[in-house]
């Protein structure tokens, strides 16, 4: 159950430092130094107690690249390691990530499972390696896939984001900005996280009286691709309004923008997406794009504090959890700005932050305090924080 | 004669090819303004020669010199601007390109300024190419894929002609050409000849050479044998001296008259396809029956057709008295025929491969059980049959191609008679092959003959057809044009008179 | 002199291949402090390693006679895909409609290919698209999850034997059956393989049909290893085999020097490979330029070595 | 004359048919003319990429490290769009060309190994050249230097490009050079021309091709995204398949113009299937089946007019000897 959870309407703040293309790509930079050297530089410091591994499929793109620094600061403040292995394209490639970070000595491994079907598997491999695992950005929404996870003494928990939400979120900006006949871009069918976006889009759809008119899950290519299919979108469709890109927004955001800027269309056609990407205030500010939801960049810290403190002997709770990783939703140029500053060029949270969560350095911390510091992810809160400090 | 008059002087050049001495130590001048014939049987290294000076191949030893300097030629461009054109024996065409490109191949640079071709210019310029040589009806735009052999020789006289070259050489070209093309080429010979030209020209026909030149160069097995001027050229001189060698009694059968057994073990009947008429033959079990014409006259054709490479368009073909459609060479091989073909290095053997896995590859299936053959096995069968021919290997996982070139004959010869082959068809066994390992293939066809074996020899070279054939066919144009019983009356001149 | 240089140079070529493995087994194993040989790791790198190397075991078939696959991901994922959906039902009918379906594929390949004389690299390239294109459509609502019963197939012994098996049988018929001597000598001189009684279309379709039927079994596998299919199960692997096989020290022209060996050698120095950068902590860049610049090295070094070999022997 | 007059009609016929497939389906699309004018101007870029590589591809070698070329340079170009504006895109996207084919030229010459084999290990190589320049990051470019990816600049660079291509396949001596060698390596060689000259000249001039290229494509999209291993292969299948087109009808009309109706036929087809809003999964069959379907017919059609020929040289000869046919 998800629908209209208004947890992550975050509007309006302070007008905040400008921070443009640049300087958000210097973000990224600095912050995949760190991940890269994350697994040998760190190990000699730590004296490699704790171990934590984590299957992605990219340390430095802008969805990724951020999740990965913020777990980084997190193992970081609680004094762990951590492990990434990347080029995680496909089911296979992710069973053997998991399997070589098992190798490596990690204590706890993290994935985003393909989908339900994956998961007996790497819940399996994990018992018998007597390895603790979790996921990020991924539901149990499936009862048998659940009650594997929940009948494993290894299972953590999962940190999931809303993905029926999200994508109900960038249509329901659309249909705000009075678009209805709407083109798609997506990824491939055949991943858990595209069936939900498609669902959500499906129920915003009915909601709003909106219609996907056309869609297309090939040319995502490159920026390229994606402007020529918004032009025949267009053409054939000449009541189209509205383009919703529900993957690969970082390719294809920069085409579909181009295509309606040469179009002149950037009026008449109303543009949201999900992930975040470097361009968007730009875009904000031109008035090229209604919404961006993303941020969603949390979730593997808290799998990194929940690993840390059950491997430390002192865990936070018995149980294995299930949490939700709030969505970020930016419908301004302002909205834009203050994320670059607070949450792109710095980390929403530092590492003497994170920190104070372990267990073992601050005694007080409780799951509880856990659950309301996820519950409280919001630019605003960052800038509250931040700017107190 | 004058010394400044010589165009050309070979000083005792030789060339290898591994182990093949194509030529040994040759010497000979050529005047200015001279046409000098060319000749020698198959093999004694003409083409070889023709190739070393027009820089296609590289002279292992020797000299050349043209004009008074030394002459290295090095790349075929330089030849060309050295003045030396050559018509190759070969197709020297490209299919897919105009005939103005054809013409003006590797000389585009000719009609072009920083790279560009001003083609307008090149086609006129073959236009004018072709006019001159009284081709005028072949259109320089059109692709050369739209001409004709013939027309395409043509061609590439006009290509080796534009350049006014100070030395043509024309390798074996009037085999392709119609009564009309050598009218062509003997009018550019002419002219040629009347600017002080020299030309080189190479041909089997005898008269026709008589009539052409001016005189008459013979090498006989890489070896130059003598230079013939004016009156001194008489066909039947020529004849001795280019074939030269004693038929002497050991070295080719010794019986007088052939034999051959009742059953007809393959036949061709009414046949036809792009390159034979009407052709048919019967082939007897115990027989070895010849077969010889000039180089394109349909004896290849015909000898691929019978092993199934190649499928008549009308015609019978029998095996064992059974009429057979044989669609490629697994059928052929299952009637126990065998093919030693022409062009052995690329065809007959795996020259990349060791002399065991050549020989098994076509017995698989006899020496295997379910399709795996033991080691053991393969070894004894490759051991008994290296043995039984001598073929001299260090041992028998060596690649067939460090082998010698009679040795390498030898594997394929192992080859079909390992598999139990008892229709062979030899195209050109002996070519380019000593004479030690001729002698042992002479007498194994012998042997083969007693056992009563079939054997069809294809062959451009006389002597061998003569020595062994009990019959011998001649072909012409695609054509059977003679049948020749073995008798001592069987001589070179009477069967080249049937061939030209 | 010369002869001894060419013995030399061949005997080079022969070892090239474990003198990389070796480098690279023992330079991970230093680097990574032992982590590599540990027995578990082992394990992991053979069951990493499993599907490449039935697949690197058909593909030698087809690199020996000069032929490309670069449908055999695509093959895999489908007939991971078909054998996902019919493990419903039964689990031995799953394995044999994996096989099936890689053998209809493998079928058709050698069709295109062999009948149609379609060049290898162009008509497997095609069916790739078309295969990734009915994997999608097979995939449409996601993932294709197996019977929960094909779990216990996930069994180390099971695989080891089946590899065992599989290889093992695979270089008998390569080295002494009538049908891997043929495939050498397709490759190594086809006009005179023709010649002497080698059927070449018959050899290609059968090569593309093992090809086929071994993509099959590996797609049967991959679904067990990874509890589902999805529209890109198998992805790349067309190229890990090529990459494999030249690693492991084959001719990219095939010919009669093709050894069985080089799949086994070279899938597990990939495997080795793969493993180790993950055990190092790797970033995605530096394992690609690692992967690229070993590629270029094998290739660059048995090439030189290899054009020298020929010039050579081509005097003779 | 007029037969070359049908013979182009008969070509241009082929995506008129196509064309009007899709418009009885969606006569509401398929009927503007802006369509039209959008299936033109989306097959330059298909189509620039498609005349650099059909030099190599008539010499039987294939460059898969063109789509991972064209990225880093479009990346490159990004980089230093930043920093010197419009003049930087087009020198990025030249330099970075030139270099890549420099780079191709030399490890061919060194290495002698198949082309293809060649670039797959290239592709690792400069795509994670890209991912570390970038780290990653997805690079744009800004609206007002990108005139090049839109009419006129396009159309002007299209034109460019194809009287480049038009002069360098039908007017120089190295267009020649490649018909030679395409048509005989050895006769050619014979005839003085350097067949691996030839080869390295094709290999640098794709990778320039591909770099004009890249100045409209990143200009058309704005942004450049670094790809991961061997994806940016999938990148180059429409220019390869529209060379593949390209030669089949090579036969009728100038290639230039042969490659470019290639490009227009996968430019209906992607667009047709946008129009009808098939399923992405059909378009993968769709151009997989029509490029088996054209090299079946080329390959069909060689071996029919093998036999023709010779059915031809066997009916003359049994003519000349006055026999009847059986
Ligand atoms: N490229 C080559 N490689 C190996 N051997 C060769 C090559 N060219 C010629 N030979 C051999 O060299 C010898 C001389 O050949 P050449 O072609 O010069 O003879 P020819 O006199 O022109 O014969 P023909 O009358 O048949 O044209 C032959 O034994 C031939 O087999
Ligand atoms: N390039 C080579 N590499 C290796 N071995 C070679 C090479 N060339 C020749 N040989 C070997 O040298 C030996 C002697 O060859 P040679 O040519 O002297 O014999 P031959 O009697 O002339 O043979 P044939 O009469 O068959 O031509 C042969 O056994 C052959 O295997
Ligand atoms: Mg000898
Ligand atoms: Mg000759």
């Amino acid at each position: 159950g998800c629908g209209g959870s208004s947890a992550g309407s975050s509007d309006s703040g302070n007008a905040g430092s400008s921070a443009g293309t640049s300087s958000a790509a210097g973000g990224t930079e600095s912050g995949a130094s760190g991940a890269d050297s994350g697994g040998s530089s760190a190990s000699s410091e730590t004296a490699g107690d704790i171990k934590l591994g984590l299957s992605i499929y990219s340390t430095t793109d802008a969805t990724a690249g951020p999740m990965v620094n913020n777990m980084q600061a997190a193992c970081d403040g609680m004094g762990a390691e951590l492990v990434v292995a990347t080029d995680d394209q496909d089911l296979e490639k992710e069973i053997t990530n998991i399997e070589n970070l098992i190798a490596n000595g990690c204590q706890a491994v993290f994935c985003l499972p393909y989908s339900d079907d994956s998961i007996p598997r790497i819940a399996k491999i994990c018992e018998e390696a007597e390895v603790y695992f979790g996921f990020y950005w991924y539901d149990l929404t499936n009862e048998e896939t659940h009650d594997v996870c929940y009948r494993s003494d290894y299972f953590l928990g999962n940190i999931y984001e809303d993905d029926v939400w999200s994508a109900y979120t960038a249509m329901k900006t659309l249909s705000e900005a009075g678009a209805s006949h709407i083109g798609m871009f997506g990824l491939p069918t055949g991943r858990t996280t595209t069936t939900k976006r498609d669902n959500g889009i499906q129920k915003a759809c009915e909601e709003f009286g909106m219609e996907i008119l056309v869609e297309d899950r090939v040319n995502t290519n490159t920026s390229d691709d994606a402007a020529s299919s918004v032009e025949s979108m267009v053409s054939s469709y000449s009541e189209l309004d509205g383009i919703v890109i529900a993957g690969m927004t970082q390719t294809c955001l920069p085409g579909v923008i181009q295509a309606l800027q040469n179009l002149g269309l950037t009026d008449k056609v109303k543009v949201s997406c999900i992930d975040f990407n470097e361009n968007q205030t730009e875009y904000f500010e031109k008035g090229y794009v209604n919404g961006v939801i993303g941020g969603h960049f949390t979730g593997c810290a808290w799998l990194a504090v929940l690993a840390v403190n059950k491997l430390q002997g002192t865990p936070l709770t018995d149980e294995a959890v299930s949490v939700k990783d709030e969505f970020l939703v930016l419908q301004s140029a302002d909205d834009a700005k203050n994320y670059d500053a607070y949450l792109y060029a710095e980390l929403p949270y530092t590492a003497d932050e994170y920190a104070q969560m372990s267990r073992k350095i601050n005694g007080e911390f409780t799951y509880d305090d856990l659950l309301e510091i996820i519950a409280s992810y919001s630019v605003e809160d960052v800038m509250t924080r931040h700017n107190a400090g | 004669m004058v010394e400044n008059q010589v165009l050309l002087q070979i000083q005792h050049v030789s060339k290898s090819f591994g182990l093949t001495r194509a030529l040994r130590d040759v010497s000979f001048d050529v005047r200015k303004g001279e046409v000098r014939g060319f000749i020698g049987e198959n093999g004694s290294g003409k083409s070889t020669l023709s190739n070393i000076i027009a820089g296609v191949y590289e002279k292992d030893k020797g000299k050349i010199i043209l004009d008074g300097k030394e002459w290295k030629a090095a790349t075929v461009v330089e030849a060309e601007e050295q003045g030396i054109a050559l018509i190759v024996q070969e197709i020297g065409t490209i299919e897919e390109i105009s005939v103005a490109s054809n013409i003006f191949l590797g000389n585009e640079r000719r009609f072009g300024s920083r790279g560009i071709i001003n083609y307008r210019k090149m086609n006129q310029e073959a236009k004018k190419a072709l006019e001159l040589i009284g081709a005028s009806d072949i259109s320089p735009e059109k692709p050369i894929g739209e001409y004709n052999l013939e027309e395409r020789k043509i061609i590439e006289i006009a290509k080796a002609i534009y350049t006014h070259p100070k030395l043509l050489i024309v390798d074996e070209t009037a085999n392709a050409l119609s009564s009309h093309g050598r009218e062509i080429l003997y009018s550019v010979i002419r002219d040629v000849r009347n600017y002080g030209g020299t030309v080189l020209f190479i041909t089997h026909d005898l008269e026709e050479l008589v009539r052409v030149c001016d005189s008459v160069t013979i090498l006989r097995d890489g070896v130059y044998i003598d230079t013939c001027y004016g009156n001194e050229m008489i066909i039947n001189e020529l004849k001795v001296k280019m074939v030269g060698r004693e038929m002497s009694g050991h070295y080719y059968r010794t019986e007088e008259e052939g034999s051959m057994g009742e059953k007809v073990v393959m036949s061709v009947k009414n046949v036809f396809t792009s390159a034979l008429k009407d052709v048919s033959l019967e082939l007897h079990e115990g027989e070895i029956l010849g077969l010889g014409g000039l180089s394109d006259c349909g004896m290849h054709e015909l000898g691929r057709l019978l092993f199934g490479l190649d499928q008549p368009y009308s015609g019978t073909l029998t095996c064992n008295g059974r009429t057979e459609r044989l669609k490629n060479p697994v059928q052929a091989i299952r009637r126990n025929i065998g093919y030693v073909s022409k062009n052995r290095d690329s065809e007959a053997i795996i020259l990349r491969d060791s002399v065991r896995n050549n020989i098994c590859l076509c017995s698989l299936d006899k020496i295997s059980k379910f399709g795996f053959a033991a080691p053991k096995t393969e070894n004894s069968f490759v051991d008994r049959w290296i043995e039984r021919l001598k073929v001299k290997v260090n041992n028998r996982s060596e690649y067939v191609a460090s082998l010698s070139g009679g040795n390498k004959q030898k594997v394929v010869l192992a080859k079909w008679l390992g598999r139990g082959s008892n229709i062979l068809i030899f195209d050109c066994p002996t070519r380019g092959i000593d004479i030690g390992v001729k002698e042992a293939i002479y007498t194994l066809m012998s042997e083969l003959k007693a056992q009563g074996h079939a054997i069809l020899l294809i062959s451009e070279e006389l002597p061998e057809l003569i020595g062994m054939s009990d019959r011998i066919l001649i072909m012409k144009d695609g054509r059977i044009v003679c049948e020749k019983m073995r008798s001592p009356e069987i001589t070179e001149p009477l069967l080249i008179k049937e061939m030209i | 002199m010369k002869k001894n240089n060419g013995k030399g140079m061949e005997l080079f070529i022969n070892i090239f291949p474990f003198i990389s493995l070796a480098v690279v087994f023992v330079g991970f194993v230093v680097l990574s402090g032992g982590r590599t040989l540990t027995l578990a790791n082992c394990r992991k790198i053979f069951e990493q390693s499993f599907s490449l190397l039935l697949v690197g075991g058909a593909a030698v078939f087809l690199l020996a006679q000069n032929c490309l696959d670069m449908s055999v991901g695509a093959a895999i994922g489908m007939a991971g895909a078909v054998a996902a959906l019919v493990s419903k039902t039964s689990i031995p009918l799953a394995l044999l409609a994996a096989l099936g379906v890689g053998l209809l594929i493998g079928a058709v390949n050698g069709f295109l290919h062999g009948v149609l004389g379609i060049n290898a690299m162009i008509a497997t390239l095609a069916m790739q698209f078309i295969l990734r294109g009915l994997l999608l459509i097979v995939c449409k609502s996601g993932t294709l999850g197996i019977a929960a019963g094909m779990y216990d197939l996930d069994h180390i012994g099971l695989k080891a034997g089946v590899c065992i098996a599989f290889l093992f049988t695979a270089w008998l018929f390569f080295r002494f059956h009538s049908y891997g001597k043929k495939c050498k000598a397709a490759g190594a001189g086809e006009a005179s393989a023709i010649q002497s009684g080698v059927n070449i279309a018959e050899v290609k379709i059968i090569g593309y049909v093992f090809m086929g039927i071994t993509a099959g079994l590996a797609g049967f596998f991959t679904v067990i290893r990874t509890g589902a299919a999805m529209y890109n199960t198998g992805n790349m692997v067309e190229f890990d085999t090529v990459i494999a096989l030249i690693l492991g020290g084959m001719s990219i022209n095939g010919g009669a020097d093709s050894k069985f060996r080089s799949s086994v050698i070279g899938v597990l120095i990939l495997g080795i490979l793969n493993n180790g950068m993950v055990l190092l902590g790797l970033g995605t860049y530096p394992q690609l330029i690692t992967k690229g610049v070993i590629f270029i090295f094998v290739l660059a070094t048995t090439f030189t070595i290899r054009n020298k070999l020929n010039s050579g022997k081509k005097l003779a | 004359m007029s037969k070359k007059i049908i013979n182009s009609i008969v070509v241009v016929m082929v995506p008129v048919a196509l064309y009007l497939f899709f418009l009885i389906l969606r006569p509401g699309s398929f009927g503007k003319v802006n369509t039209v004018y959008i299936i033109f101007t989306q097959s330059f870029i298909t189509c620039m990429i498609a005349w650099g590589m059909q030099y190599l591809a008539k010499m039987g070698e294939f460059d898969l490290a063109l789509g991972a070329e064209m990225i880093l340079d479009s990346i490159v170009a990004a980089l230093l769009c930043a920093k010197i504006g419009f003049a930087g895109i087009i020198a990025g996207c030249l330099l970075s060309a030139f270099v890549c084919g420099i780079v191709k030229g030399v490890l061919y010459r060194i290495m002698r190994i198949p082309i293809m084999i060649l670039t797959i290990a290239l592709v690792y190589l400069l795509g994670a050249c890209g991912g570390l320049i970038t780290n990653s990051a997805a690079l744009t470019i800004p609206y007002e230097y990108t005139f090049l990816g839109r009419a006129p600049g396009n159309i002007i660079v299209f034109l460019l490009t194809g009287a480049v291509m038009y002069i360098l396949s039908d007017r120089s001596v190295y267009g020649a050079n490649v018909n030679a060698v395409a048509g005989s390596e050895s006769i050619s060689h014979n005839n003085g021309i350097s067949v691996e000259k030839t080869k390295i000249r094709s290999l640098f001039l794709s990778s320039m091709f591909a770099g004009v290229t890249a100045i409209v494509q990143l200009s058309h999209g704005s942004g450049v995204t670094p790809s991961v291993g061997l994806d940016s292969i999938q990148n180059i299948m429409q220019p390869i398949m529209s060379v593949f087109i390209g030669f089949v009808m090579a036969q009728y009309i100038n290639i230039v113009f042969s490659i470019f109706v290639g490009s227009v036929l996968m430019s209906i087809i992607s667009n047709g299937i946008t129009a009808l809003n098939w399923s992405s999964a059909i378009y993968n069959v769709v151009v997989g089946a029509i490029l088996l379907l054209i090299m079946a017919y080329m390959n069909v059609a060689k071996i029919y007019s093998r036999k023709h020929e010779e059915k031809i040289g066997a009916l003359k000869n049994m003519k000349e000897m006055g026999a009847r046919e059986t």
